[in-house]
């Protein structure tokens, strides 16, 4: 692995667009990518000409109910008559868009890069969380017919038997995000919530009950990625990606501790590294750590080494976590609060960094300086991590 | 000068109607694990990044990137999935290389189509569900069969040229192991046979055949520490003309992904002069016999509307002056799905490194690669190669 | 496993299984909605782009990326290519084969792909052609509105 | 951001599905997964009422569910272990919904037995086992007690085994 990067272009985040975040969207999935995309090339003050490599992230086929999805949605994404393709590792996807999007610049074949994230959950029936039906192994798993949040509430369980968390203490992290969501006009779920009301809403898989869990969402988010002399032209206030990192466990879940994420501890170490950080419990200034349940939030702070090991919880309760706390985290709203169209998610959370570094995050701005930021997603069968690191 | 990226090791497993004794897992380990031998590295320790090519409606599993580290040796370390041909794979690959993140890159891709009982409908599942699905078509095929009538129109070439180039590659299969499909085929065989879908007949449609082939890749440097028989990977380039919820701004009867990615690789590979003289053979898209034909124009290999003349010239075949498919081809070797751009690669890299076997192409040193998703996609790939 | 394979088919076991949801449910788009209305009107809609060009259907953004704007395409319409069917993917010859054309009005610069209900031998590029609705009752907005195109 | 209204149009339950253009599709994608030999043979033991787990030649590891290969080594995987069917909760926890997010008259109890199989470190960090039901109450899978608790395969009678993971009916307690 290479350690010592030295790269003659940096690569920078210039622009970044989104759309509302809805359980229903009337736009079909190419037509929310073009929104996203156009809006990021607005901010950028780019157009489509100037865009010379486009790559999408988008996750099960199965939801939007079109095959190579990426193929439906390449027009939509800027991609007529331009290099594309289509990344994926499931729900890391999101973060994984920008990081692969990285190395379309700094290996010089492309100079701006339309990242776009897409996902449309609301067309398959009877319920989208029927798709995660044909995430298992059609042979050892599928038989048992199990549903996501099996999977979500077994780590979940596993995390409070080792790390001592009950769900009380656990919820403050949906409190939290939903709250961040109120100052986020893309929020679907945004609320003022107390920690009695995740512990009375309706259990879905003890442990985990509605309010714990992210919603299904329509949604697109994009970046505008370029090299570095681009992006003096197009911006005074450039947001580097100073390190990229992922990481794939295997596929048998069920072999290994879930209490701690090791596959994302890697692909962390792996962007740490590159962009120079020894130790980021102190050196990371805001944080997006991927929550599609409130415990995930927790478990991906430790795993990003934010916090030791069973700590996050106990820091959670001080507020330190929160936006006017020692390292907040999710100030956006996360997937608890704004909404979790799976690939676009990711690119959400990765959005928001780009605003907070360019103090442009309005009210959800966190209150401490900000230099350098993290932001991670998670995806498949708990094994996927996928780690950028960003500065100004 | 930026980094040179060389191929030092291809491995394959398949190519057979159906290969019911493996697991689809399974296969992507026997390829992985023989492309390892041949470039003498250690997946666990050598290897910086896995890349995997496949789509989830292909292999029947809601994230089928779950199921990709394992068997090539990537788990727990840097693995991802393209969702698309393994062509892709390899300009991933390239870029990885490049950039300096990695130094050592595994790319694999393969195909089960022997799995998929519903194969039409999943194959309907891409076509845009409003303006395009719903219509009563018959076979998802039609598209290729609007883009060969379009094509016969605007150059040309008639019936009689697709049955040559069926016949060429089916023929020139015989002398490859990877070909389950070839025949000692004539011209007339192909023009007794009724229209599948028109003016295709069925022998102008390439059947379908299950595959694993993997690839290594590595800096020039990194690839001096396995092996000596390095094949350059000059110049790589992919490109996609409109999606496929948007076919009606296709240009028809043309393939311009193909001459866009072609441009991208050319000049990545510094190929100034006319590229009709670079190349000692070539081992181009023919999922549809027109798209041979197409391909050539569109990689500037024979001049627009010409290609058909060169065929019946025999400049095409396995001893003239620019041999094309000398490996059989789709036509030949059927298509594994997203793994026919590398099953393309892998027939080239094997040439360029002499060990082709009874269909090798005397004295070769530089080839094209080139590679269409099918249908309803307009995405196609090009690699330029060069023997080390 | 590489060498202790079963070749013995009756040591195979292939395992069926599927990837379906019940049913999807497409919202038509923004373009789409607008289209929806005037197909249940027999009517048929394009976008027309900034640089003037009209594309069929409307498809909401243009090649060039800006918003379209939606006007009536009244044609003539002319099959500019076409291809018949007459077998499905696993070979099985259809009963009836089937033209699918693209069929350009001259009042945009692209075709839309449809069926032309004609016999193959009767077809050529450049014949004049018409839409042909469905009943108004039986109309929901959608392309198959449209039952088919026919020799005009 | 600077920006305020954001694109994207909402729609509720009732506006969607009245919109007129609205297109119905019903998927067709079925498959036939060829198990291969690890697989087949690991199901061919369900039916025997045996758990078979795989050893690697090279490091040594006992892979339950069994894999062609070592993915630590890359090496083709050699020898067959009938392993116990017994083991210690991993974890545990209680389904309220099904698959189609319906409400379950009756909860479900599921979860990740780690496998007594020898050459894994007591608590460490990977270990051969099971997804699987669990045969105990709601209640004693919501306690404490749940967690590293003794349990074994309840086997279906030899009869109603047909070579599936449903071979084993559930794990329960070890009294």
């Amino acid at each position: 692995m290479v350690t010592n990067l030295f790269v003659k272009d940096r690569v920078a985040i210039v622009g970044a667009g989104i759309t509302t975040f809805m359980r229903r969207a009337l736009e079909t999935p190419r037509e929310l990518a073009w929104e996203a995309a156009r809006m990021a090339l607005d901010q950028a003050g780019l157009t489509l000409k100037d865009v010379d490599c486009v790559v999408i992230g988008s996750a099960p086929d199965t939801f939007d109910g079109v095959h190579l999805k990426g193929e439906y949605l390449a027009d939509g994404s800027g991609a007529i008559r331009k290099p594309m393709t289509r990344v994926y590792v499931g729900g890391g996807t999101g973060v994984f868009v920008p990081v692969s999007a990285w190395w379309h610049v700094a290996s010089g074949l492309c100079k701006t890069v339309l990242a776009v994230g897409e996902e449309k959950m609301s067309p398959a029936h009877p319920h989208p969380q029927y798709v995660f039906r044909y995430i298992w192994d059609p042979i050892i798993h599928r038989p048992l017919e199990p549903n996501l949040i099996w999977i979500f509430a077994m780590e979940m369980r596993r995390y409070m038997a080792k790390c001592g968390a009950k769900k009380e203490d656990i919820a403050l992290v949906s409190v939290k995000n939903k709250r961040n969501a109120l100052d986020n006009p893309a929020a679907q779920v945004a609320a003022n919530i107390t920690v009695d009301d995740v512990l009375k809403s309706e259990v879905l898989v003890w442990p985990v009950q509605e309010l714990d869990v992210s919603p299904v969402t329509d949604g697109a988010a994009a970046l505008v990625i370029t090299s570095e002399n681009v992006a003096r032209q197009v911006t005074d206030s450039p947001v580097w990606i100073e390190g990229v990192g992922f990481t794939l466990d295997n596929q048998h879940w069920e072999n290994r501790e879930l209490a701690f994420p090791r596959y994302l501890n890697y692909a962390a170490r792996m962007a740490y590294r590159m962009a120079g950080i020894e130790r980021p419990w102190k050196e990371i200034d805001v944080a997006e750590p991927y929550d599609p349940f409130d415990y995930k939030e927790l478990h991906h702070i430790e795993g990003l080494m934010l916090a030791r090991p069973c700590e996050a919880w106990k820091l959670l309760k001080e507020g330190y976590f929160n936006r006017d706390g020692e390292l907040p985290t999710s100030p956006s709203g996360g997937l608890l609060g704004v909404g979790n169209p799976i690939a676009a998610a990711g690119v959400m959370k990765v959005a928001e960094l780009f605003w907070q570094l360019r103090y442009e995050a309005g009210k959800r701005q966190v209150k401490r300086p900000v230099h350098r930021a993290v932001a991670n997603a998670w995806g498949d069968l708990m094994q996927a991590g996928t780690v950028i690191v960003l500065g100004n | 000068m930026p980094r040179r990226v060389g191929i030092i090791g291809v491995g394959w497993y398949g190519f057979r109607p159906s290969t019911p004794e493996v697991h689809f897992q399974g296969m992507m380990f026997e390829s992985s694990h023989r492309a390892y031998a041949d470039a003498n590295v250690d997946p666990r320790k050598d290897v910086d990044v896995f890349v995997d090519c496949q789509e989830d409606l292909w292999e029947g599993i809601a994230i089928t990137d779950e199921f990709a580290p394992e068997p090539i040796g990537g788990a727990l370390r840097p693995t991802f999935t393209v969702s698309g041909d393994g062509l892709l794979g390899v300009a991933h690959a390239y870029m990885l290389i490049r950039s300096g993140l990695a130094d050592v890159v595994a790319v694999e891709a393969h195909g089960k189509p022997s799995e998929i009982r519903t194969l039409q409908d999943v194959y309907y599942m891409a076509f845009d569900p409003l303006h395009v699905r719903p219509l009563p078509t018959g076979n998802p095929f039609f598209l290729a069969g609007l883009d060969a009538q379009a094509y016969m129109q605007r150059t040309g070439a008639s019936r009689e040229h697709l049955a040559l180039v069926s016949a060429k590659n089916r023929t020139n299969g015989l002398k490859n192991e990877r070909a389950p499909y070839s025949a000692r085929l004539t011209v007339d065989d192909v023009l007794s046979a009724p229209y599948a879908v028109y003016p295709l007949t069925r022998y102008d449609i390439a059947d379908f055949s299950d595959a694993s082939v993997t690839v290594v890749l590595a800096s020039e440097e990194a690839a001096k520490r396995f092996t000596d028989k390095v094949v350059w990977l000059d110049g790589i380039g992919f490109s996609t003309e409109t999606g496929s919820g948007a076919v009606e701004w296709h240009a028809w009867g043309r393939m311009l992904s193909m001459r866009d990615a072609a441009l991208m690789a050319y000049k990545l590979a510094g190929l100034a002069g006319s590229p009709s003289e670079s190349f000692d053979l070539a081992e181009v898209e023919d999922r549809f016999s027109f798209m041979e034909l197409l391909s050539l124009e569109e990689l500037m290999l024979a001049k627009e509307g010409e290609a058909h003349r060169l065929l019946e010239q025999g400049h095409f075949n396995l001893g003239g002056p620019l041999p094309v498919n000398p490996s059989g081809g789709s036509l030949a070797m059927g298509v594994q799905l997203e793994a026919t751009g590398l099953a393309r690669l892998l027939e080239a890299v094997l040439q360029l490194r002499g060990e082709a076997g009874p269909h090798q192409v005397k004295g070769a040193r530089k080839a094209v690669v080139a590679t269409w998703r099918g249908v309803p996609t307009y995405t196609s790939a090009v690699a330029v190669l060069s023997a080390g | 496993m590489s060498w202790n394979k079963h070749g013995r088919l009756h040591d195979i076991i292939t395992w069926p299984e599927k990837e379906e949801v019940d049913k999807y449910i497409y919202t038509p788009g923004l373009h789409g909605l607008e289209l929806a209305k005037a197909l249940m009107d027999g009517r048929i809609l394009g976008m027309r782009c900034s640089d003037g060009k009209v594309y069929v259907p409307p498809k909401t953004f243009c090649p060039d990326y800006g918003q379209g704007v939606l006007v009536e395409v009244k044609g003539p319409w002319r099959l500019q290519y076409y291809t018949v069917v007459y077998e499905d993917l696993y070979g099985n010859r259809l009963e009836k084969p089937v033209v699918v054309g693209v069929i350009k009005p001259d009042d945009a610069v692209n075709g839309i792909i449809h069926i032309v209900n004609a016999d193959p031998s009767k077809v050529y590029v450049g014949m004049e052609l018409r839409p042909v609705f469905r009943p108004k009752e039986q109309r929901r907005g959608v392309i198959t509105d449209i039952q088919y195109f026919e020799p005009a | 951001m600077s920006v305020t209204k954001l694109p994207g149009t909402k729609l509720s339950s009732k506006e969607m599905y009245s919109l007129p253009g609205l297109v119905e599709s019903v998927p067709q994608a079925k498959y036939d997964f060829s198990a291969g030999p690890t697989i087949s043979r690991f199901l061919q033991g369900l039916k025997e009422g045996k758990i078979l787990g795989r050893k690697c030649p090279r490091c040594g590891r006992v892979y339950v569910p069994p894999r062609d290969y070592c993915e630590y080594c890359h090496v083709a995987l050699t020898d067959w272990v009938e392993v116990p069917d017994t083991g210690t909760v991993h974890t545990a926890v209680v389904s309220y919904i099904s698959v189609k997010r319906e409400r379950l008259e009756k909860p479900e109890v599921i979860g990740v037995i780690r496998l007594d199989v020898p050459g894994y470190p007591p608590n460490g960090y990977e270990f051969a086992g099971l997804f699987h039901r669990l045969c105990v109450s709601p209640e004693e899978a919501m306690s404490d007690k749940v967690i590293g608790m003794k349990v074994r395969a309840r086997w279906k009678p030899k009869e109603q085994r047909t070579g599936s993971i449903l071979d084993i009916e559930c794990f329960e307690p070890v009294r």
